[in-house]
């Protein structure tokens, strides 16, 4: 019997028995992120070294990260359709799944970072509508049903599922109205990336977190937003890069890339701007009216004013600086460099955001808080890196990702 | 993506390099699959799914349960003088005393008086060796509430019949239904399983949090704060 | 129609959707996710309370021997809360952390639920249930047996207290037994109260009128960490008069020291030299009462004997202690000591009181009549803000014990503990000298039975390892305690008591109070378990030796007893839950003393003498010679006690070791505090490890840089460091018991210690 | 989260803690965990992981040895009437499900355990640690249960709890005046658990409000402060202490700044509309 191939016509892929030694050790890592998963549902959590303290710890990071770093789904698709940037189609697929990738993650974390997952629908049930939270519930929920939605037809462009006509049909209308979803999605992504800003901004009990407001939104609430936007297609550039790099093939042309590397470090660049003149207001206005000077925050061995550099500076200058730079952008090593940094940037932001925000003292009696997640913790955190790495290699190996792919890798 | 080897062999899997992106005809028999089929098997799932969640779905999650005695209310309410508060009265510090424990019946059933069986078996089985009776209440709150009896009936001025509906007429108990899941009663959620249309006149009101909050939305002008019936 | 495996697969699929698609319209889906969230919230094994009716009772929390007014709350008889008892004479509604804890002393797995038979070896904690029958008949036959060998004197009884029916009903037991070795465990009521039967002839629990004073000198006193009734002081402290001052001296800033008006840090043990120090300067600005002195007192000036040899008396004995010298002694200010000395003096109601910490540790003698002196000097004994001895509030009736020969016999026998004897005349109990006495003895242990009652030696007892084997040469021990505490898990067997809160007893006021009264602590709660009230249980065990010892108990239980004994107050008891009797002092009457002299002895001259300095009894100072060569140990350990633990006979409920800070205890360890500058020199950082050797043992500790304790000073918590009782409080750090030891005050037996020598090393 | 300003007679129960009374003794605590069912574990010495609806710290001035004072400072959950007074407590604001609101007839900040779903945001918020988290299930081992009042339910594992200021003591209260056909309630009838436990008085309770009650007296007092006031969370609990440095230590102050001078800048415009 003939069936019709798995596998997309015209490109090589490694061999069956090779796939499933790479997906065998991936999903046992999976299943150790899985069996933590379960561990802490069913003995709670406990099982983590969160405290009283460290309400929010490595989840909630991880959370914030994944998002941030999933913006590149929607920017992409903000400037493919509705900016018209038709270079990007070679790589929005791959952004999109990336982005999926990254928001379901954010889902199951949350749903293991709750106390009580059973009531996790009381978020949109018993809302209160005046919680970052909530907003960023509903936006999240809602942006990952437009990024299924964006998905599905890629998913069903499979050989073997584009045979049925139905599926075929629905696929090429599907793909048709896709700007219509990609419209959605930047709308709903600029809110809950600015939510997830405002998560930490709206804090005035939290003098390292808190911002003054524009309107009902925090400072952090636009730098979110817009850190997602800069620093998402860098993360996924980072992933296709590394792809190529597993692969050995050349997945998408150097003009998309620097296109979406040019565009980037112009978002950088004026992010960081913004978020210094943020943290000049905050250092000079906000933080002395509430008692505390600058290095006040920063007196901790772990929390030193080294993180603050490395965020504005190495972080968030260097990248910005070295893409809008043509030679920067044609440089692999400095393109490597700079999309590195930028990704290490946003996540450390994230990463300040909300575990700085836990361990500085507020009090004069209070020692700094300190915290080390526990290997449940880490597992769980890991989990949605082996799922990511699973989704992309089936989706690569089975779908038409890349469509430059066999023009780029002709099979003789 | 196993290796990075650039001349790796084709899979298995692979499409032979021939095969052109077109979907084609396979040598495979033809599908038996008809619209008709696949839509009357959705249908079959529909509706068998409607009917279990609507009518199956009920019977299964009560789990029905007989109380100890069958009390006669209506007889009772004849014999005392100060209607439900006879028995089911307020305590000095305004506490809500409810079920009345077996001191409230000793007083006339020491032994037995009219020789009904249910009584006999009161007594006997209660009285007698002196065991306080496990009385099943249809309007038992979780552990959560603190549901004031005094700000509703003494503040209030509200009937018990505006929310426990005529039990105190009734010449037997009716059946108690207990939530297999959640061990509440039946009574609390509504006997509607869709908690659709409203309870007949005379029926007890389903006593979830919502029904409160809406009596109190309508009465006050808003549904109170959560520290005024939580605990 | 043909269903090949494609199919299949398609049509199972629309089954599902179809029933996916139906399920979104039906009740189930959406009743089943809020039932299950309604499962989260009322999970089963999560309790619910039972409501019901709420009353209270009112009874007297006996688990210190504050004996402070309680108050229960019940519902539906199930006690649910305990709280002060607001017109409690005593404590006036205030209560401490343990008194808030009480619930926890009922119920919980501490208790011991039955009697129990030793199963495997001593203190391995394998028991067997048995019968109260069977207990009682082991207890009584060994009991028997001893003295059908014609040895009463060998069974001995370490009891918590010695006030009030109970200690009484044992010791009648053991009188008619036919036994002298009722043993008290020691307080520092031992030593004040000795000095104040050598200076005024009374014999009685000390009072300190703290109600009526207005400046009060403390030497190391734990005012607000349970020193006397705890509820009684913080009330005190909280209804305190805006003129009442605190003066605390101390090497430590403790929790009194941190709430006096004044903290003087003090080098540890040189009190009495400070007290010595204050007297000389209050003679030599004549700031003392003339009246009281020159007409009340004796031994103020050089006096002469009846063999006509010339005495020094207190005013040119304190000469010896200038300023200058106190000062170089006790590490204070020359001026700090002369301005203190003044203000004492000039005070309007200054009172000295003394007792480090919650007073576990006697102290010596001469520290106690050095305070005491200084109260005279301002004339404050036996008037109304001052000290004075309690007279025996004397409201029980006991009938006359008759005693066989046997018994007559063994009551001849001295005490093992020396207590009483020509070389401790005035010394009522010395149980620190019971451990040396048995591992001393040559043949068998002189101690064949102990009995124990409301004590838990094996914890409390300086010198755990000395105390352990003195135990193991005992070849019975029985415990009636109702916690498995580290005693009765040593012991062969255990006859449980009550809880307090299921027991009927009297309750005197604890020493130190300026009111007399008894309280009547009532059963809030029938017993939880099957245990016996003690009384019972001594009743029932007189009972089963039968003749004069059975003849010596004839009521059939401890209640019938309470009420035959307290006859016409029964009644008044019963009602009001208080008996408080008049102590007033009236002017002249109140100064007439019992003493040779009839006067106030400044120069005690009941005191033994010979061993005395230079053969003078008047207090003086001399360092307490503690333990330890000082090259190998260079730092001096002290234990500290706080109110949050406690130290005594009734360990710590769960509840207050969750209130213990976590520059305590942390997980497994205690911490001891030291200054940063130790540390400094130690190379020890905050929260370090270190090893805390002393000459008695060692135990790895963590550190805790304290500014307020003095440089050198090594203070550890006392109460932690428990092996028995459960897993909320076995295997929490180091019982500071086992690194400190005893030091007999050469004059009256008790254990002057107030530390020991000690190093500390980083690990 | 709509201010009902139709209460006239509204009610801001508050607390102020004489630290100058305070020996820190912890019955505070006790009498708090035995009346709010507060479970226990083997294991307290994390005090970031243990159920305390109040703490008592220990603050030291930070002087050597003999200069060194200490100062005991209880800590309940301040029921913050949040910036601007509004009742947006930094806590309430945040809660994604509601499960915390601010009462606007007492100024008491709730927490429901049964609608909590654990997501911690208001622990994030709180700056007072007043939070909570249930890590484990509780266990009351040995028929300990038995001494669970009914006035307040258990909590289950996987919810924040905190100070109620013994909410259930104001209900309770309330059905005895309803008895009564009373509308107000006597200072003395509601007390919460702590300041009746308080065995030195150093905790006084009542209606910030209110004339009469001695709360409002104290707050006036120019030795009161309350923690962290420059956040403008407008704690409902105050305290008093006649120590500088401890005044001082309530609080962030810049080196020059002067503790009084900011006191008094930051109470001033929320002091004003005391009557809201």
């Amino acid at each position: 019997m003939n069936e019709t191939p798995l596998i997309p016509a015209g490109v090589k892929r490694c061999s069956k028995w090779q796939f499933s030694l790479w997906m065998a050790a991936v999903t046992a890592v999976l299943l150790w992120g899985v069996y933590a998963m379960f561990l802490i549902w069913y003995k709670g959590l406990n099982q983590t070294n969160m405290n009283d303290a460290y309400g929010f710890a490595l989840w909630i990071w991880a959370d914030l990260a994944v998002i941030a770093l999933g913006g590149g789904a929607f920017f992409s698709g903000f400037l493919t359709y509705i900016i018209g940037k038709d270079e990007l189609k070679n790589i929005i697929n791959f952004a999109v799944i990336i982005g999926f990738i990254c928001y379901s993650s954010a889902l199951l974390i949350l749903a293991i970072d709750i106390g009580q997952p059973l009531r996790g629908w009381f978020i949109f049930w018993h809302a209160n509508v005046h919680s970052m939270l909530t907003e960023v519930a509903f936006c999240l929920s809602c942006y990952f049903a437009v990024l299924t939605i964006e998905f599905i037809p890629l998913i069903l462009e499979n050989p073997k599922l584009a045979k049925k006509p139905f599926l075929h049909h629905l696929s090429h209308n599907m793909h048709g109205i896709m700007a219509v979803f990609a419209a959605t999605g930047v709308f709903l992504s600029f809110f809950h990336q600015g939510s997830l800003g405002g998560v930490a901004g709206v804090l005035y009990g939290r003098p390292f977190a808190f911002r003054e407001h524009i309107f009902i939104w925090p400072f952090t609430f636009f730098l979110f937003t817009w850190s997602a936007a800069a620093c998402g297609p860098c993360f996924t550039i980072l992933v296709t890069k590394i792809t190529e790099k597993i692969t050995g093939k050349k997945l998408v042309g150097d003009a998309a890339v620097r296109l979406l590397a040019k565009i980037s470090g112009w978002m950088i660049i004026t992010y960081i701007i913004a978020k210094t003149a943020d943290t000049i207001y905050w250092a000079y206005v906000t933080a002395p009216g509430l008692g505390f000077t600058l290095m006040d925050f920063y007196t901790s061995s772990t929390y030193n004013i080294g993180l603050l550099f490395a965020e504005i500076i190495v972080c968030g200058f260097v990248p910005g600086l070295i893409l809008i730079t043509k030679r920067g952008r044609e440089s692999s090593f400095l393109l490597m460099t700079a999309i590195i940094l930028a990704v290490i940037g946003v996540s450390l932001n994230r990463w300040v955001m909300v575990l700085q925000v836990m361990a500085v003292p507020l009090f004069s009696f209070n020692e700094w808080y300190t915290y080390m997640p526990s290997w449940q913790e880490v597992a769980t955190t890991v989990l949605p890196v082996a799922y990511g790495l699973i989704v992309i290699s089936l989706a690569y190996r089975y779908l038409p990702v890349f469509p430059q792919e066999r023009e780029l890798n002709p099979i003789d | 993506m196993s290796s990075t080897d650039k001349n790796q062999t084709v899979s298995s899997e692979a499409a032979p390099d021939s095969v052109t992106p077109e979907p084609e005809i396979h040598d495979s028999p033809p599908s038996t699959t008809s619209g008709w089929a696949v839509f009357m098997f959705f249908m079959i799932g529909f509706v068998g799914s409607l009917l279990s969640g609507w009518i199956l779905f009920p019977e299964l999650l009560y789990s029905k349960k007989e109380q100890p005695i069958d009390f006669n209310h209506a007889i009772h309410l004849d014999l005392v003088y100060d209607g439900c508060n006879s028995c089911h009265y307020f305590r000095d510090d305004g506490t809500f005393a409810g079920v009345p424990g077996m001191d409230s019946c000793v007083d006339c059933h020491m032994d037995v008086m009219t020789g009904a069986p249910e009584e006999v078996k009161f007594v006997d089985e209660y009285v007698t060796p002196g065991i306080e009776v496990p009385w099943l209440i249809y309007s038992e709150q979780p552990d959560c509430v603190f549901f004031s009896h005094s700000a509703h009936v003494i503040g209030a001025d509200m009937s018990c019949e505006s929310c426990h509906g005529d039990i105190g007429t009734s010449t037997h108990l009716p059946v108690y239904q207990e939530n297999r899941l959640t061990g509440y009663s039946r009574d609390i959620w509504g006997h509607s399983i869709s908690r659709l249309g409203k309870p007949e006149p005379g029926e007890p009101k389903p006593m979830k949090m919502n029904d409160c909050a809406d009596c109190h939305l309508e009465k006050m002008g808003h549904k109170g704060a959560c520290f005024q019936c939580h605990k | 129609m043909k269903i090949d495996r494609r199919s299949f697969l398609t049509y199972t699929t629309a089954v599902v959707l179809g029933g996916a698609a139906g399920s979104m319209l039906s009740p189930a889906t959406w009743k089943i996710t809020d039932d299950i969230a309604i499962w989260t919230q009322n999970w089963p094994w999560t309790p619910v309370p039972e409501d019901g009716a709420v009353s209270y009772k009112q009874s007297v929390c006996t688990l210190c021997s504050g004996n402070c007014g309680i108050n229960v709350r019940l519902i539906d008889g199930r006690p649910v809360k305990i709280e002060g008892l607001k017109d409690h004479p005593v404590n006036k509604g205030s209560l401490c952390p343990q008194g808030f804890s009480g619930l926890q002393y009922l119920y919980g797995p501490s208790r011991v639920t039955a009697p129990l038979k030793r199963e495997g070896k001593r203190g391995e904690g394998k028991w067997k249930k048995v019968s109260w029958d069977e207990a009682l008949a082991a207890v009584t036959g060994k009991l028997a047996e001893l003295r059908k060998q014609g040895r009463p004197q060998s069974v001995a009884c370490i009891s918590g207290s010695d006030q009030g029916t109970i200690p009484n009903l044992i010791g009648r037991f053991l009188n008619a037994y036919g036994s002298p070795n009722f043993i008290c465990e020691p307080t520092a009521q031992d030593a004040i109260e000795q000095a104040i039967y050598l200076t005024q002839g009374a014999q009685g629990e000390p009072v300190f009128d703290i109600e009526n004073a207005e400046f009060i000198l403390s030497f190391g006193s734990g005012i607000l960490e349970g020193w006397g009734a705890t509820g009684r002081m913080l009330n005190l402290y909280g209804a305190g008069k805006p003129a009442r001052k605190i003066i605390q001296v101390e090497p430590r800033l403790s929790d009194t020291a941190a709430k006096a008006s004044q903290w003087i840090g003090i080098n540890p043990g040189t009190e009495t030299a400070l007290a010595l120090g204050l007297a000389h300067v209050i003679i030599n600005e004549s700031l003392y009462d003339k009246n009281f002195v020159e007409n009340l007192a004796f031994g103020f000036d050089d006096w002469t004997d009846d063999n006509g040899k010339t005495h020094e008396g207190f005013a040119a004995m304190v000469k010896n202690y200038a300023p200058a010298k106190v000062a170089q002694i006790t590490g204070i200010d020359q001026a700090e000591i002369v301005s203190l000395a003044r203000k004492f003096a000039r005070a309007k109601r200054p009172i000295a009181v003394n007792g480090r910490g919650r007073g576990f540790l006697p102290g010596s003698i001469d520290e106690s009549l050095a305070v005491l002196s200084l109260n005279a000097l301002v004339g404050n004994i036996n008037k109304t803000g001052g000290v004075s001895a309690m007279p025996d509030p004397n409201y029980t009736q006991w009938p006359e014990v008759k005693i066989d020969e046997i018994a007559a016999k063994g009551m001849q026998e001295p005490r093992i503990d020396g207590a009483g004897s020509e070389q401790f005349p005035n010394t009522r109990y010395l149980l620190n000298r019971l451990p040396e006495t048995i591992n001393t003895a040559t043949g068998e242990s002189p101690v064949q039975a102990l009995l124990v009652t409301d004590a838990n030696p094996l914890y409390t007892m300086p010198d755990t390892a000395a105390t352990k084997k003195a135990f193991d040469r005992i070849p019975f021990i029985v415990s009636f305690s109702p916690y498995m505490d580290e005693t009765a898990r040593h012991a062969d067997y255990i006859l449980p008591n009550h809880s307090y809160l299921e027991r009927l007893q009297d309750a005197p006021a604890a020493a130190g109070n300026s009111l007399q009264v008894i309280s009547l602590a009532k059963p809030v709660v029938r017993p939880v378990y099957e245990t016996q009230h003690i009384g019972d249980t001594f009743i029932q065990m007189a009972k089963g030796l039968g003749g004069f010892v059975n003849e010596a108990f004839p009521w059939a239980s401890y209640e019938k007893f309470l009420k035959k004994t307290l006859a016409d107050h029964w009644r008044t008891l019963n009602r009001k839950g208080i008996l408080e009797f008049a102590h007033d002092l009236p002017e002249p009457l109140a100064y007439t003393f019992n003493t040779v002299s009839s006067k106030f002895e400044f120069y005690p001259t009941a005191r033994n003498r010979a061993k005395q300095q230079k053969g003078s009894a008047l207090p003086a100072y001399a360092p307490v010679p503690i333990e330890g060569d000082i090259q190998r140990f260079k730092l001096v350990m002290t234990p500290y006690d706080s109110i949050r633990l406690s130290g005594g006979y009734v360990a710590n409920a769960p509840f207050m070791t969750k209130t213990v800070e976590d520059t305590v205890l942390k997980q497994q360890t205690s911490f001891v505090e030291i200054n940063p500058a130790t540390a400094r020199e130690l190379g020890l950082k905050e929260g370090g490890m270190a090893r805390l050797t002393t000459p008695k043992g060692e135990a790895d500790v963590k550190v805790h840089l304290y500014d307020g304790i003095k440089p050198g000073l090594i203070a550890m918590p006392r109460g932690l460091g428990h092996t028995a009782y459960s897993d909320y409080l076995a295997d929490k750090g180091t019982n500071v018991n086992m690194l400190i030891g005893a030091i007999e005050d050469p004059g009256s037996g008790l254990n002057m210690a107030w530390g020991i020598r000690a190093k500390l090393t980083r690990i | 989260m709509k201010e009902n300003n139709n209460h006239s007679n509204a009610k801001r129960y508050g607390m102020v803690i004489d630290l100058d009374k305070c020996t820190g003794c912890g019955s505070c605590m006790v009498a708090c965990y035995s009346e709010n069912n507060v479970p226990f574990k083997t294991d307290e010495t994390n005090k970031l992981d243990s159920l305390n609806w109040i703490r008592v710290y220990k603050i030291s001035n930070n002087k050597p040895y003999p200069h060194s004072e200490v100062c005991y400072l209880p800590m309940p959950c301040m029921q913050c009437d949040g910036i601007g007074k509004h009742g947006h407590s930094p806590c309430v604001s945040v809660c994604p499900a509601v499960a915390t609101d601010y009462d606007y007839s007492t100024g008491i900040v709730s927490q429901i355990y049964t609608r909590c779903f654990g997501c911690r945001y208001c622990m994030a918020a709180c700056p007072y640690h007043a939070r909570k988290f249930n890590w484990w299930d509780p266990v009351w081992p040995a028929d300990m249960e038995k001494y669970l009042s009914p006035n307040v339910s258990a909590r289950m594992r996987g919810v924040v709890e905190k100070c109620s200021f013994c909410f259930h003591r104001y209900q309770l209260a309330r059905d005895k005046a309803y008895l009564e056909k009373r509308q107000e309630l006597a200072e003395d009838e509601y007390q919460t658990a702590c300041a009746q436990g308080c065995p030195t008085g150093a905790i006084t309770f009542g209606d910030l409000n209110n004339k009469s009650h001695a709360v409002y007296k104290l707050k006036k007092s120019p030795t009161a402060f309350r923690l962290l006031e420059r956040l403008e969370t407008n704690p409902k609990v105050y305290y008093l202490s006649s120590k500088s440095w401890v005044r001082r230590a309530g609080d962030n102050y810049l080196a020059h700044e002067e503790t009084e001078k900011i006191n008094n800048k930051v109470k001033e415009p929320y002091e004003a509309k005391e009557h809201l």
